[in-house]
């Protein structure tokens, strides 16, 4: 009898409770159909796309949106709608690809200040605080140009400088959860640093960071048009929705049909990446359900 | 009245022995007088010199100076003064001008007005360049100060203000010998990179004048009857040279075998580009001088694009697909002139890279040969020696490609101490030949120079150096 | 007295300061957290600390396990002096000594099951390998009385009490020799705290663990102890038997504390004499007798001359210049009410039916 | 108080110290020449060599990193190897340009971002709260240069009711610089704002649900008090971080803006410094506004003291 | 003696949160007289704040529906009013105090100033005038130096003189029901001993009734008049402080006692109540303490259970009342 009721008072074994609360989440489900939506459409580019994204046609000038190309022609007679789908890799990578960046050196080495602190902690974010003061477009235009241009070096250098937030973010949250009771309770077992970094502190400041990462996502997308606007970012012919972006303003008002279809793929890309990111919070959220 | 103009960049230091800017250029022209100028068909006129006159054998250049030129600061253009300029653009370490007056023997003053110069040998650009900066007169009492914003000319415009990046001000020198010819008290020359932002800023009525409206605007400018477009082809030219002798990179396929090199030519439809790129204003280029110069010769203009024969000319060098790099510096207008020639030459098998750079890199990779094929432009220079002599002779300083026949550089030497045009031009002809053969580089349009400015102007006149000229210029009445 | 040998671990003179002192930029900020203390506990005993909140009973806890640095002093564990170990050998002795927290919600890794976390430390000191491992913790789970099938289960399934339980099978999963409390069952709820020191109890009794219990509920620490320290700001000022403290108490802080317990009858209602005034800040305690500001006795000579605990016989100690006179002056003890009649009645009928409905479940 | 400030500047002069060199560093790391780059076509070698002596540019890194810290030390931040402008006089022409920018910038994202937080906030979850996030993610995710472009075409071109770009000195007509700035402020507030809006909704959340906005209401206070008077207050310490972090980035990260406004601030002098090779500007500009930024946060750490009483009388 | 007309008089209360359709708080009834004191008992999340955030009218919106019942109100039906009376009530007639002195104080605003706003919200007096009611109210709990508190910070008080000031905030404007929610749990031993010594003597000087809400056996011991007892979201067992404790009726009020370690000599293991609350969902149909109580059987769980009333005023819910009648002794 007392074991029996003691089962009652337990919720029902729930697997992936996290993705479960994720897709109750309406918002986070839409923001991920959209993300998923243009991850299909720059993996399946080859199959999806009606012409070579690079083919120009020297009769097809800046037509505008029609049976033919479904969203007009640019300024050397390619088709908008295959280098849409072509530059959603390019932008996609950037936003993703510079944020893992960002991520994999960021939170180690916020980790690592936060969790030991003392001198180790001075270094780090004296050597933070000192990239935090450069702008950060600043540094990664001057980071891009170091690198040389190229699409994989302005995702690099957009990672790079969007590290230092990572790294104050992490910090900030190892100092919170490392005077957990857990913490100390698995230094009371003996357990060695290493350990408790990766079994107790990682998993737990995990949440916050990932909401910035998605902002990030964003920032980056746009970031890569402002490189590329420079001239730093996706290297021609291939495209990027900022490089398009980028061509498109000097033509706004003849067609402006260059510049919606890249800047309303941004719009919408960014918006999913920040549903996602405010449904993903709640979801890891442990306090609410 | 003031008058608003827009260039497309921020000059470099306003002292127009160091400068180096083409923008540089146009913010002298009122600032600064030269000894000469030219007119709209290129011709050599006075400016602060009067009347000269060449002695036999062409080597001593005597100069009747105007006797009311005045500088800014009031101190007369006189003898002295021209020597004490044409000495500093010789002898200042950091003057950019040495190379346009190295033929300069010695410089003597005859008397207040008049100054004989003696040449080491006949020189047939030296007047040309005098029209230039290497001619412009800077109060000596300012040699000092020119640079860092104490600018003293004898122009009919005086430096005000300079903001950096924002505007270069100028007002309306009274004591100039041609002020009544100049009409309006303030002249501003404000950068604006954006060719849309410039055109905007036209269109709202904050700019008067717009310097390089984009192509792709003209048709909005033409159907604006608040707006006047202008052009006038230009001397300069833009298209790709080879390197054919600088550094590991020369070695391939491409620069190894001209017949490459004229395949690669026959891809290229100079007419879809000025209908594509240029919306009609990009005139097609087969030769380094442009139709405004005397050194033109239509000749050897020509070359339909013939895809089956550059495909016969790779078989024959033994090649299917030939695969190379093109390097240029990146902006938009370059990028769509590459994409579009990468374009055309796939269609005959190339292959080609495109390895646009940040400006700083790009000059270092052509400096240091680190490229196969290169963007290759000139701005162009009055005297067609400057658009010929400097890229493709034997170690001149424009030659990253290291071409090197010895038989057009001795052409060219020839024709730069000679000032007939006729026998220049004859030398000329052989040397493009030389060039037609072994291809060190192909031009695919000149350079237009186009204006936009607003109908309430009058007296505006384009020049094919590109330079504005603002005598005679007003308000419409 | 007892002989040297009973003794398992031992603090000598422990103090610990948090914060920084003052220098030439920045005020002061130090906190004297605990002050000079010592105390042994005995095998097999249950030591309880009791004092108001902010008093620094944690901060001894940890002490007493190097959880936390000490600013002075020493901590000798069976006769080794543990605060001058090497980290290394410090971790492996860290498998004897274990702490059990008083949050149970904030104790557990929410991102661990509980089969990770009670198997986590048997791996790390070796205790068990393999398939041997989950054996040992379904054993453990039983032992806390919970259902070995829910150990796949994280620990936010779990209620506030049955997470103490997997509190304190995580200590016991080492088999450790000696057990501390931080106010092990403060965040419980009356019913589920009665549970969990029941369960405590019975696990002392079959394993022979040395418990010392933090708390500042008295009623509870005088069911579960067998002495008791009673801390004021950072100091012991009373450690004596369990019972001889509750009876007679000797410091007057103790008697205070005492007074403040509620009244477990209402027809017991009455005045009573309140301690006045609040804890003073441990950034600057008072001089001499910490307790002097509140000290319904004190006088001069307690605000100036520093004491320590001394020795007043029985086992007992004090740290109180007058605790003769305040003695002699009588003080009040709380009395323990006897429950009423038709509460015992009903009482014994609800505990015989519980323990007839666990021999059915058994 | 002081004191406080004191302490901060202290603990900033490591910070400094790395950020020289990392500027230093990461410089001479880009490819190209400041001399060849700045000659382009004109390039003679003897010029070149005079000005690389001149520039120090053949001297070891270590020498010329310290003899521009030396320079630096005593006030002397070098001049553009382009314009020769001394640096220290375009940072001072800048300046104003510069915050007048940044200020109105950070002043319309403030209007914008907490006012809109508020109510996405108190309206948790509604049609409002959709809304006021939409729009912040769409100021999120236009870039700049192609907002400034449309904006241009709107009111300068078509209705003609501001001026399409340039800057007038705020001494020189006050409502004209401010009507100048209006639309490269509005521009550059956008993303600010956006941050802003979405910070302030959830501090906010956090603030609604604490017990002292409970309390508030249990004294019978009335909603638009309640979050006045009680939660914006407490609300506004992550938001005060934030802004004041953000305004440090608006210093001279607004490179698009400025270029499509043509405004001469910061953003642009640095980047086409970079550009071109310019050394001593973008050492100079760039430890300037880091300077800035320090400032920025040290202000922030004076304004928390100000909204947190907690920080004022520590107990 | 006919009993005194109640000034609050809770009937048939059912509240449940969003989409659930089992009522978190079910059919509970209790009434309050003026100048006496009310303790509501149970354990951690039975719902007694929820109660009287409903009464306050402080539940959040959307959340939380009322699902039946009514509270009387010096003649009004809370539930009925609309949501501006409410507020005019709040703080005014009926005043709160909250569980937890540390966090329920604005942070940034002076302890005075939060008095005074509360004054100045619901009495036409001026600034001067409710700065002095603040003054007096502050010296009435005991605060040392009031003129100093009143502007000092909550942080720069103890946590014994924030809920002092919580107090002091609660009864500035004389109401005449105050609710206090566990004000003493998160305090020490000896503040707590403290507090629960002043509110009873406010309370006797004011004659404002009282609701006090804690699961602490011995803190009704000490104050309350009646008691209610709470599980799960009903009302178990109801009476007279003397009633409940000389003669407790529901398994789950003698588990309670059973639980409480007595402060005299130990003595073998307390009683205890064996399992945790059912989750909502799966609350049994019957009686809610059915899945833990020691004798329940298949009619506790499957049908609710009738009234018993030992006495006037003393009322218990359970099939099995009084024990000694059903269940034989061992
Ligand atoms: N890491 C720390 N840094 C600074 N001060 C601390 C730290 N830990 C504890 N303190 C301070 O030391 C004193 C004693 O704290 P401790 O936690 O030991 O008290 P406690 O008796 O356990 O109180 P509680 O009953 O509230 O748990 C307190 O004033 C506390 O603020
Ligand atoms: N907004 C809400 N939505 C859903 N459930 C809620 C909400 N607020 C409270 N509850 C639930 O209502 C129940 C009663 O909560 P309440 O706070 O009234 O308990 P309590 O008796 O005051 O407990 P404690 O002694 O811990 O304060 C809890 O189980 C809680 O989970
Ligand atoms: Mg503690
Ligand atoms: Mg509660």
């Amino acid at each position: 009898m007392t074991l029996a009721s003691q089962t009652e008072i337990v919720a029902p074994r729930r697997r992936f409770r996290g993705l479960r609360k994720l897709a109750r989440n309406r918002g986070a489900l839409f923001g991920g159909a959209i993300v998923l939506f243009f991850v299909v459409l720059a993996v399946f580019a080859p199959l999806i796309a009606t012409h070579d994204p690079f083919a120009s046609s020297f009769t097809n000038v800046r037509k505008p949106p029609s049976a033919e190309f479904w969203l007009g022609t640019d300024e050397i007679g390619r088709d908008i709608f295959s280098r849409l789908l072509y530059g959603a890799r390019a932008s996609l990578m950037a936003g993703v690809v510079s944020v893992a960046i960002a991520l994999l050196i960021g939170v180690p080495l916020g980790l690592v200040a936060g969790y030991f602190g003392h001198l180790i902690d001075g270094t780090i974010s004296r050597f933070i605080e000192a990239l935090l003061a450069i702008p950060s477009l600043i540094l990664a235009i001057a980071l891009a140009a170091t690198l040389g241009p190229s699409l994989m070096n302005a995702t690099l250098a957009i990672g790079v400088a969007a590290t230092p937030i990572f790294v104050r973010l992490t910090r900030g949250q190892v100092l919170a959860i490392k005077t957990e009771d857990y913490v100390e309770g698995a230094r009371a077992i003996g357990l060695p640093h290493v350990l408790i970094i990766l079994r107790y502190i990682l998993p737990n400041v995990l949440s916050p960071v990932v909401v910035q990462a998605t902002i990030t996502i964003a920032t980056a997308i746009i970031a890569e048009a402002s490189l590329s606007f420079l001239g730093l970012g996706q290297q021609p012919p291939n495209p990027s929705w900022g490089s398009m972006l980028n061509t498109a303003k000097n033509f706004m008002t003849q067609a402006p049909w260059l510049s919606i279809f890249p800047g309303g793929a941004i719009f919408l890309v960014v918006m999913g990446f920040n549903l996602l990111g405010d449904g993903l919070r709640d979801a890891l959220d442990p306090r609410d359900n | 009245a003031d008058l608003n103009v827009a260039l497309q960049d921020d000059p470099d230091i306003l002292d127009p022995h160091r400068g180096n800017t083409f923008v540089g250029r146009m913010v002298f022209g009122p600032l600064c007088d030269a000894l000469f100028d030219i007119d709209t068909s290129l011709n050599i006129v006075p400016r602060l010199v009067a009347d000269w006159a060449w002695s036999e054998g062409d080597t001593v250049l005597t100069m009747n100076l105007r006797p009311d030129a005045l500088f800014h600061d009031g101190t007369p253009v006189n003898g002295e003064a021209v020597k004490a300029n044409l000495e500093r653009a010789l002898n200042l370490p950091e003057s950019n001008r040495k190379a346009e007056l190295a033929s300069i023997e010695s410089i003597e003053v005859l008397s207040d007005t008049q100054v004989a110069i003696t040449l080491k040998a006949p020189d047939a650009a030296f007047l040309a360049n005098l029209t230039d900066r290497a001619g412009m007169m800077v109060s000596p009492a300012s040699f000092e100060t020119a640079g860092e914003g104490g600018l003293v000319c004898a122009g009919p415009y005086k430096f005000v203000e300079r903001i950096q990046n924002d505007r270069i001000v100028m007002e309306k020198f009274a004591d100039h010998w041609d002020a009544d010819n100049y009409h309006f008290d303030q002249v501003i020359y404000r950068p604006i990179p954006d060719t849309t932002v410039r055109l905007a800023n036209l269109q709202s009525g904050d700019l008067d004048i717009i310097e390089r409206p984009a192509p792709n605007d003209m048709a909005t400018i033409q159907g604006d009857s608040n707006l006047v477009f202008d052009i006038v082809t230009g001397l300069g030219f833009y298209g790709v040279n080879f390197n054919l002798g600088n550094g590991e990179r020369s070695q391939s396929p491409i620069n190894q075998d001209k017949r490459l090199r004229e395949a690669l030519n026959l891809t290229i439809d100079r007419d879809v580009l000025n209908d594509v790129l240029g919306m009609g204003t990009y005139p097609p280029a087969y030769q380094p001088f442009s139709t405004a110069s005397w050194a033109y010769n239509p000749e050897f203009d020509g070359g339909e694009r013939d895809i089956e024969r550059a495909k016969a000319l790779m078989a024959e060098a033994g090649h299917e697909t030939v695969s190379f790099e093109i390097l240029y510096a990146n902006n938009s207008a370059m990028q769509s002139l590459f994409e579009l020639v990468q374009a055309m030459a796939s269609e005959a098998g190339f292959n080609i890279t495109l390895r646009p750079t940040e400006f700083a890199a790009y000059v270092d990779e052509r400096e240091a040969g680190n490229f196969e094929v290169s963007q290759f432009g000139a701005s162009g220079r009055i005297d067609p020696d400057g658009n010929f002599h400097r890229y493709l002779a034997c170690g001149s300083a424009g030659n990253v490609g290291n071409y090197c026949n010895d038989e057009l550089t001795d052409l060219l030497n020839k024709a730069r101490v000679i000032n007939d045009v006729e026998e220049r031009k004859a030398l000329y002809d052989q040397a493009q030949q030389i060039a037609a053969e072994d291809l060190p580089a192909l031009y695919f349009y000149y350079t237009p120079r186009t204006w936009a400015y607003s109908a309430k102007l009058d007296g505006f006149v384009a020049y094919a150096d590109g330079v504005l000229r603002l005598a005679g210029l007003k308000p419409k009445q | 007295m007892s002989a040297r040998q009973d003794i398992i671990l031992e603090a000598r003179e422990v103090t610990k300061r948090f914060g920084h002192p003052a220098n030439f930029m920045r005020q002061s900020s130090l906190v004297h957290a605990v002050t000079a203390v010592s105390l042994s506990v005995r095998r097999g005993e249950t030591l309880a600390i009791v004092g108001e909140s902010g008093c620094g009973k944690s901060t001894l806890g940890r002490l007493l396990l190097r959880l936390i640095e000490p600013t002075s002093g020493s901590v000798v564990y069976e006769g080794q002096e543990i605060t001058a170990l090497r980290q290394r050998d410090m971790r492996r002795l860290r498998r004897e000594l274990q702490i059990i927290f008083q949050d149970p919600f904030a104790s557990l890794n929410p991102r661990m099951t509980v089969r990770q976390i009670l198997g986590e430390p048997i791996r790390l000191h070796r205790l068990a390998s393999g398939k041997d491992v989950d054996d040992r913790v379904d054993q453990l789970m039983r032992t806390v009385g919970l259902r070995a099938d829910w150990s796949d289960r994280y620990v936010h399934e779990f209620s506030g009490g049955q997470r103490q339980r997997i509190g304190i099978a995580r200590a016991l999963a080492v088999d450790p020799k000696l057990v501390i409390g931080d106010e092990p069952v403060s965040a419980l709820d009356v019913s589920i705290q009665a549970q969990v020191v029941n369960l405590l109890g019975e696990l002392k009794r079959d394993f022979g663990l040395t418990l010392v219990i933090v708390a500042h509920d008295l009623a509870v620490i005088r069911h579960m102890s067998d002495r008791v320290a009673v801390m004021y700001l950072g100091q012991v000022v009373e450690l004596a038997a369990a019972d001889d403290i509750y009876e007679a108490p000797l410091h007057p802080y103790t008697s205070a504390l005492l007074q403040a317990i509620p009244v477990s009858d209402p027809t017991a209602r009455g005045q009573r004499q309140l301690l006045q005034g609040d804890l003073p800040s441990p950034t600057a305690p008072p001089s001499g007798c910490r307790f002097h500001t509140r000290c319904p006795h004190a006088r001069p000579r307690c605000s100036q001359d520093h004491l320590a605990l001394e020795p007043v016989g029985d086992g007992r100690f004090v740290a109180c210049h007058f605790w003769r006179e305040i003695q002699s002056a009588g003080v009040s003890v709380p009395a323990a009410t006897a429950r009423r009649s038709a509460l015992e009645m009903r009482l014994g009928l609800y505990r015989t039916r519980q323990e007839e409905r666990r021999q059915v479940d058994r | 108080m002081l004191k406080l400030i004191l302490r901060r500047i202290i603990v900033a002069l490591p910070t400094l110290i790395i950020l020289s060199m990392i500027i230093f560093g990461l410089q001479r790391m880009l490819p190209g020449d400041p001399i060849q780059t700045m000659m382009a076509e004109e390039s003679d070698p003897q010029v070149v060599e005079f000005l690389r002596e001149k520039y120090r540019l053949n001297d070891p890194l270590p020498m010329q990193y310290l003899a521009w810290v030396g320079n630096v030390l005593q006030g002397d931040f070098g001049s553009s190897l382009r314009t020769g402008i001394p640096v220290t006089e375009m940072i001072l022409q800048k300046l104003p340009i510069t915050v007048q920018l940044a200020t109105m910038a950070m002043i319309m994202a403030l209007l914008i971002g907490i006012p809109a937080g508020i109510l996405a906030a108190v309206h948790k979850n509604s049609a409002i709260d959709y809304t006021a996030n939409a729009v912040a993610l769409s100021g999120m995710s236009v870039p700049n240069f192609w907002l400034g472009i449309i904006l241009i075409m709107v009111f300068a071109v078509s209705w003609k009711i501001l001026p399409a770009s340039g800057y007038v000195p705020i001494t020189q007509d006050f409502w004209l610089s401010i009507k100048s700035m209006l639309m490269p402020a509005f521009v550059l507030s956008t993303a600010v704002a956006a941050y802003l809006m979405r910070h302030t909704r959830s501090a906010m959340l956090s603030v609604l649900s604490s017990d002292y906005i409970r309390t508030a209401r249990a004294k019978g206070l009335l909603s638009n008090a309640v979050i006045i008077r009680h939660a914006l207050r407490n609300a506004l310490m992550p938001i005060v971080t934030l802004a004041t972090l953000l305004f440090g980035d608006l210093l001279a990260g607004a490179v698009l803006t400025e270029q499509i406004f043509v405004i001469p601030g910061f953003g642009k002098l640095i980047v086409d410094a970079v550009f071109t090779r310019d050394y001593a500007v973008v050492q100079g500009v760039v430890l300037f506004t880091a300077i800035g930024f320090i400032a920025m946060n040290i202000l922030a750490d004076v304004l928390y003291i100000v909204i947190n009483p907690r920080l004022r009388h520590p107990q | 003696m006919t009993k005194p007309e109640p000034l609050l008089s809770v009937e048939h209360f059912s509240l449940s949160f969003g989409a659930s359709s089992t009522n978190l708080i079910d059919d509970i009834s209790f009434s309050v007289e003026p100048g006496k004191t009310l303790c509501l008992v149970g354990e951690s999340g039975c719902g007694k704040s929820v109660t009287s955030l409903a009464l306050m009218g402080l539940l959040a919106k959307g959340a939380a529906r009322i699902t039946g019942g009514k509270a009387r109100f010096a003649g009004e039906d809370l539930f009925a009013l609309p949501e501006r009376r409410r507020a005019d009530l709040r703080g005014n007639d009926i005043a709160m105090i909250f569980q937890e002195p540390m966090t329920s104080l604005n942070p940034s605003m002076t302890i005075g100033h939060q008095i005074v706003e509360g004054v100045r919200r619901h009495k036409a007096v001026s600034k001067e005038a409710a700065e002095a009611r603040a003054l007096e109210m502050l010296s009435l709990v005991r605060i040392p130096a009031p003129e100093k508190r009143f502007h000092a910070y909550p942080h720069q008080l103890s946590g014994g003189m924030r809920q002092r000031a919580m107090i002091a905030m609660a009864l500035a404007n004389s109401p005449k029901l105050l609710i206090a929610d566990e004000p003493t749990t998160a305090l020490d031993v000896t503040i707590q001993a403290q507090i629960l010594a002043l509110v009873s003597r406010l309370q006797a000087e004011t004659g404002t009734a009282m609701i006090l809400i804690t699961h602490d056996l011995s803190v009704v011991a000490e104050v309350a008049d009646h008691v209610a007892v709470m599980y799960a979201g009903r009302i178990v067992e109801v009476g007279s402080v003397d009633d409940i404790f000389s003669d407790p009726q529901h398994p789950y009020t003698l588990g309670l006692f059973g639980s409480v370690p007595s402060i005299g000599r130990r003595s073998g293991t307390l009683a205890t109540i064996e399992g945790s609350v059912p989750l909502l969902e799966r609350m049994p149909p019957g009686c809610r303490f059915a899945t833990r109580c020691p004798f329940a059987d298949q009619r506790c769980f499957e049908r609710a259970p009738p009234n018993y009333e030992p006495k006037d005023g003393h009322r218990v819910a359970c099939w099995y009342a009084p024990l000694e009648n059903h269940v034989r002794a061992a």
